[in-house]
């Protein structure tokens, strides 16, 4: 769901090019897979993590050969924007003290941003003096909603979405080592040259600059 | 005034509000009136299952709906080798998700003003010569009209506004599935889109109040046919 | 012709009926709540007995036995509701054509114009029918059932709630359709005068059994249910003479013969229904002579009630007779059971029941 | 049996469902009675609105929510300061949410039922002395008491089965708004948790389910006192 | 005392009515659909006028110049409608008891047990009003329209659905609530004989306009409205003398003087209504002496008209009267307007009116 706007971008040379029309459909990566677990006519899946891949990937739905790790992001703290307080991220601070009330994020047993922010938390120690306080929201945008609206102190959220908010200040950056790597794998679902191409398409250059703009992460195969 | 995205979203949610209703109106009716009137074995349960998808998070009915109607589904599969109809991802499938999520709305709804017409009319009814059928259709189905309207727009409502179980069933796909509450999902999904999002939402609205006038009109007409104002 | 002959068991009340009905108006008659309505029920079809056979015209309705029960709208039997029962989604002309619209046009019995005119409701046509008044809505359920073409026609107190005129313009249709279209009715009313204008062919019901069937005059024979006709005596008698000379009809009425109004219009050798009041029966030890009073009869005094204001004495003179008398009467004349009293009753005290009527169409079978 | 996740899950989805249905009747009875048997201004708008959150997709009736009654909300604020009440990200929050996507069903089914009374029965009770207010819970509230019953029942399932609404006001905290739709839309998120969620999903089902049989039983009884059998 | 100029336009019809009612009962009269039911509607709060004024005992029920109009529950006014309309949520009981429970014990006017005997309802107290005859439904109407204690009470055709027994039960309950309890009522019926049991203070509806209100003497005296009575001519006499010898009452109507059958309990000097229908008075265009028949009167006659089976002659004789006479004799009298006729009527074919109550209490303000 976070790729919304850039894949969208990114569909419209690929269409022009090739002559034949990309259709996208966004939901919770759980719904996709679910769907093409199901037969959904899907020939390309990304998804938002690695679980739903490899979901699919046990159950021998997607051509593994063609699995690539697409994208990457980071963790980031986030207040609203002029509220913030001085964080320091490591296993020093005292952060259940600042953080005076809510925090919110995905909810921490599903929703990918929740699970990193739980894996993250509990890294730095800080998770014991939260826990109580963590809101989980349906996914990534809800919980920057709430912080955009003052109604959470902070969240944890993905830097993409934060950087695209005017509203919010990022308090914070996780290290790369307190959470296990964000990353969105893309896959073909379907052997069709149109899936192999619209793969090929992702991995360019022209895509990966837009997929920059928008914050993420290009990973090195 | 309205992007083209946004007329087909509008056109598309409008088409599967109505496609649902119309679908359910017969199914609703006659199980309506089988509550209403009638004494049978396993009553409860029908109405519990019926009532089921309202219950469950529609998330998990549009899950359920996949399970049974996607391609690999046991009646889909049949239903897309049988006879060549896929409704999974199309906006068929839309309709029935809808349906589903609201076909207890319609049912509840007839239910509700069968039970309370007077019976001795069907009885005079049938004392002037009219068989059951012609009974139900010129003097329970008209007496009833006001729970029909009342379900037909909650049905038609919750069907404008159905979410959960259409994502999950057919997927957000633009220009198929991707009704009004998709796309305002699909705007909600990034930022800085706060300006169509509230578009979108308007538009819901508008369609929504278009919808409740009309019944508001049919509804006093139906009370007024009956009290004679 | 209709036979019944049917159990039902409605809670506190148990109806157990058994009937023949023949061509023509049978009068059903009975007080509030002896069952009348629910035996027209069982003959529509609205209700399920619990026993019991139903043949109409040879046609089994219904059998208990056998499981067979014909659907109401299977029976072609009309019938009357006593709280008219109009659909509110059609107009008072939607209402009158709802079973004609269905009868071939060579089977309607009725013109749809011609009831219109004949009950009045010409001016309602287009009316709602929650917007017109309790006799219209009775004159239209009287319509709606008439244009269906029953073959039997169940009337339940079809004219309790109308005016005299119009209760007077619309007797003599129902005579007339008895007459001409020989469609046989049944006829639920309270008032005797008014089932009399169409039929002396009766039925009593009490507390869901009927008590007496047959002419009025063979029930008031059997004398018992005397008491269920209010407080009237009714006499059925024999017309013999009408002295022109005198003013006076005689007539027979059992063996006893009797000095009546002069009433010429009643036939020689007929039989006429006549009403005395039980307070116009004055009672006396002896016969009286040389009294203006020319009826006295003697009778066995078999039963006496004292009952609010007045005490009422039957007295068993060949036929059952009625009389109520003034407490203070009543302990001077130190009245016993089974003592022999005179029922003094003036001739002007007699009122003729169904007067300007022929009632024997319908009663001979 | 059960976990004490799910225990609480289905604790807090009960009292949620009580507490909604029992939040909405008075002002949905007041309401569905005006729209029965009132004629004012801008009646067909208060009709409008209060449909309005079956028609947008709950996320969104969710944000206005937050949008109010958020502790920065223009009326949060206020209960907030003024009164020290917060009901965001709180189980009374996700009462609101319930309430406000339930409220609907109520009002039509009240509606409905009302709009069926004979109103000859009202004037009855007032010419033997009754004033408004006795008329009104003597008579008319019994006569409705179909509408009532199945608009609680409906209310009922709809608040059992809110998600959307709810997720967005409140959030999802377990043992304060983590209802059981929550709870199941967790294990809906994590490949391989079919198991707890079938758990989740039948234990929804047998709420349901007893809710309705109690509503059956409920709605068989109103219907009976009325027909008299 | 109730005064009512109301006007109020329903559509097709429009009901324009000026009325006073004194202590006692009125008796509304008039043919189906002539406004009866609206009146009594409007007197009772459920209707708004569009225009006039009510007052009760000189409290202003309703004024439309000044906007007042009292709601139905605060002017204790009962009403017995014509379709029951009971409660179906609760039992007969419960419905007996609505008005009752919120009446201070003081200021009921009913005893629950005595209502519940006199209406013989006893055995129905716990069944649902759905599942009781239609005559059990009218007197649980009446009941608990009594036991609300009313100061004014409005009957809407109560006992049109009573058999004569209940009804000879029931009637001399109203009349003695009228007499002990001074309780005012509107009495609407069509059966003039069943008002005249309650009062002879009339007034006569007819297409929503008061024709005639008074003493049903009064109004008969002003003639034009005699058709509304039905097929009988109703007269108001002044009983003379009751002749034993000769077994007649003596009497005069305006200046004719009357033979009547005896009846001795009219008293002498006093009104006496009797009634004798069309179809008995024979014309004559001169006197016919030596015949039996006593009353021979001169009139004019000024209308003649054909209608159905017969031909309807209106006679001034000083009062009105109709003559119904056959196609063929209206031929071979070859009768024109404006003819002096002599109206032939045998003692015999008048009958007396509310026999045997008296009227005069309620008719005397
Ligand atoms: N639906 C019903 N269920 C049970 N008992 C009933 C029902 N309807 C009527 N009864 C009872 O059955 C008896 C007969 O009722 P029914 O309506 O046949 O009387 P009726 O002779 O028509 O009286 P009325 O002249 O007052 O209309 C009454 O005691 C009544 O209380
Ligand atoms: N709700 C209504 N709206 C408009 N017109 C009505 C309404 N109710 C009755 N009417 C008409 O008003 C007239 C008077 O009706 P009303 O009920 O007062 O008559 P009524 O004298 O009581 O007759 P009945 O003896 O038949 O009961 C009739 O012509 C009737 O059709
Ligand atoms: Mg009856
Ligand atoms: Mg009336």
């Amino acid at each position: 769901a976070s790729l919304t706007n850039a894949l969208t971008e990114i569909a419209k040379p690929f269409e022009a090019k090739h002559k034949t029309p990309v259709r996208l459909s966004f939901a919770a990566s759980s719904a996709l897979a679910k769907q093409i677990e199901q037969g959904a006519p899907a020939d390309v899946f990304i998804s938002a993590d690695t679980q739903w891949m490899d979901y699919l990937d046990g159950k021998g739905k997607i051509d593994r050969a063609s699995r690539v790790n697409l994208l990457g992001n980071t963790l980031v703290l986030i207040a609203p924007k002029g509220k913030g307080f001085p964080v320091r991220v490591d296993k020093n601070f005292d952060f259940a003290k600042a953080l005076k009330d809510k925090l919110c994020t995905g909810v921490v047993e599903s929703v990918p941003v929740g699970i990193y922010a739980k894996e993250a938390l509990t890294h730095l120690g800080w998770w014991g003096g939260v826990k109580g306080r963590v809101v989980g929201t349906e996914d990534v945008r809800a919980a920057l909603n709430l912080v955009e609206r003052g109604e959470c102190e902070v969240g944890i959220v993905y830097e993409t979405d934060a950087r695209q908010s005017k509203k919010v200040d990022i308090i914070g950056r996780f290290p790369d080592d307190s959470h296990t790597p964000i990353v969105y794998p893309a896959a073909r679902v379907t052997p069709s040259e149109d899936a192999r191409k619209f793969l090929e398409h992702l991995r360019q250059d022209s895509a990966g600059k837009i997929f920059a703009r928008y914050g993420f992460k290009r990973l090195a195969e | 005034m309205l992007t083209p995205e946004e007329w087909s979203a509008l056109w598309l949610s409008l088409k599967v509000s109505v496609w649902c209703v119309a679908a359910i109106l017969p199914p609703g009716v006659l199980l309506g009136w089988l509550l209403a009137r009638k004494q049978f074995y396993g009553k409860a349960l029908v109405e519990a299952v019926v009532h089921l998808p309202m219950v469950l998070p529609p998330v998990v009915t549009g899950y359920m709906l996949l399970l049974a109607l996607g391609r690999n589904g046991w009646l889909g599969r049949w239903l897309h080798e049988g006879l060549g109809v896929s409704v999974a991802f199309s906006w068929k499938g839309a309709v029935i998700a809808s349906a589903v999520m609201s076909f207890p709305l319609m049912v509840r709804a007839v239910r509700l003003a069968m039970s309370l017409i007077e019976p001795r009319l069907e009885q005079a009814a049938s004392t002037l010569g009219a068989g059951p059928l012609r009974v139900f259709f010129s003097i329970t189905l008209p007496l009833a009209a006001p729970g029909l309207v009342t379900g037909a727009i909650l049905s038609f409502a919750r069907s404008l506004g159905e979410f959960g179980a259409t994502i999950t069933f057919v997927g957000n796909i633009e220009g198929e599935t991707r009704t009004l509450p998709l796309a305002l999902y699909t705007y909600t999904q990034t930022p800085g889109t706060e300006e169509p999002a509230l578009r979108l939402a308007l538009i819901s609205m508008a369609a929504a109040f278009a919808a409740l006038i009309g019944s508001e009109i049919l509804t006093r007409r139906a009370e007024q046919r009956l009290s004679g104002d | 012709m209709l036979f019944l002959d049917v159990g039902l068991n409605r809670g506190r009340f148990r109806l157990e009926v058994r009937l023949e009905c023949d061509e023509g108006v049978t009068g059903l008659f009975g007080p509030s709540g002896s069952g009348k309505s629910t035996a027209l029920g069982i003959v529509a079809g609205l209700l399920r007995p619990d026993r019991g056979r139903i043949v109409l015209d040879g046609e089994t309705l219904y059998d208990g036995a056998d499981g067979v029960c014909l659907p109401p709208h299977r029976r072609r039997i009309g019938l009357v509701f006593q709280d008219s029962q109009l659909f509110p989604h059609y107009s008072v002309k939607g209402n009158l054509l709802y079973g004609l619209k269905k009868i071939p046009e060579r089977e309607r019995r009725f013109a749809f114009d011609g009831i219109v005119d004949l009950l009045a409701l010409r001016p309602l046509l287009n009316a709602h029918p929650r917007r017109i008044s309790g006799g219209e809505k009775q004159r239209v359920a009287l319509g709606r059932s008439l244009l269906a073409s029953p073959r039997l026609l169940l009337l339940d107190e079809p004219l309790a709630s109308l005016d005299t005129g119009l209760k007077a313009q619309i007797l003599p249709f129902l005579q007339k359709i008895r007459d001409e279209l020989k469609l046989p009715m049944i006829y639920v009313s309270h008032a005797l005068p008014e089932i009399l204008q169409l039929t002396d062919r009766l039925a009593v019901l009490d507390q869901g059994r009927i008590l007496a069937a047959g002419r009025l005059d063979e029930i008031l024979q059997r004398g018992s249910e005397a008491r269920h006709f209010g407080p009237d005596n009714i006499l059925a008698v024999t017309v013999e003479l009408h002295d022109l000379e005198s003013g006076c009809t005689l007539a027979r009425f059992g063996n006893l013969p009797l000095v009546l109004p002069l009433r010429t219009d009643q036939e020689i050798g007929r039989t006429a229904y006549v009403s005395v009041h039980r307070g116009e029966i004055a009672l006396s030890r002896n016969a009286v002579p040389e009294l203006s009073i020319q009826n006295q009869w003697p009778g066995r005094v078999s039963k006496i009630e004292s009952r609010g204001s007045g005490v009422q004495v039957y007295l068993d003179a060949g036929v059952p007779l009625i009389a109520e008398i003034s407490p203070r009467a009543y302990r001077e004349l130190a009245l016993q059971e089974g003592e022999i009293m005179y029922a003094l009753i003036k001739t002007r005290s007699f009122a003729y029941l169904a007067a300007r009527t022929m009632l024997d169409q319908s009663a001979s079978p």
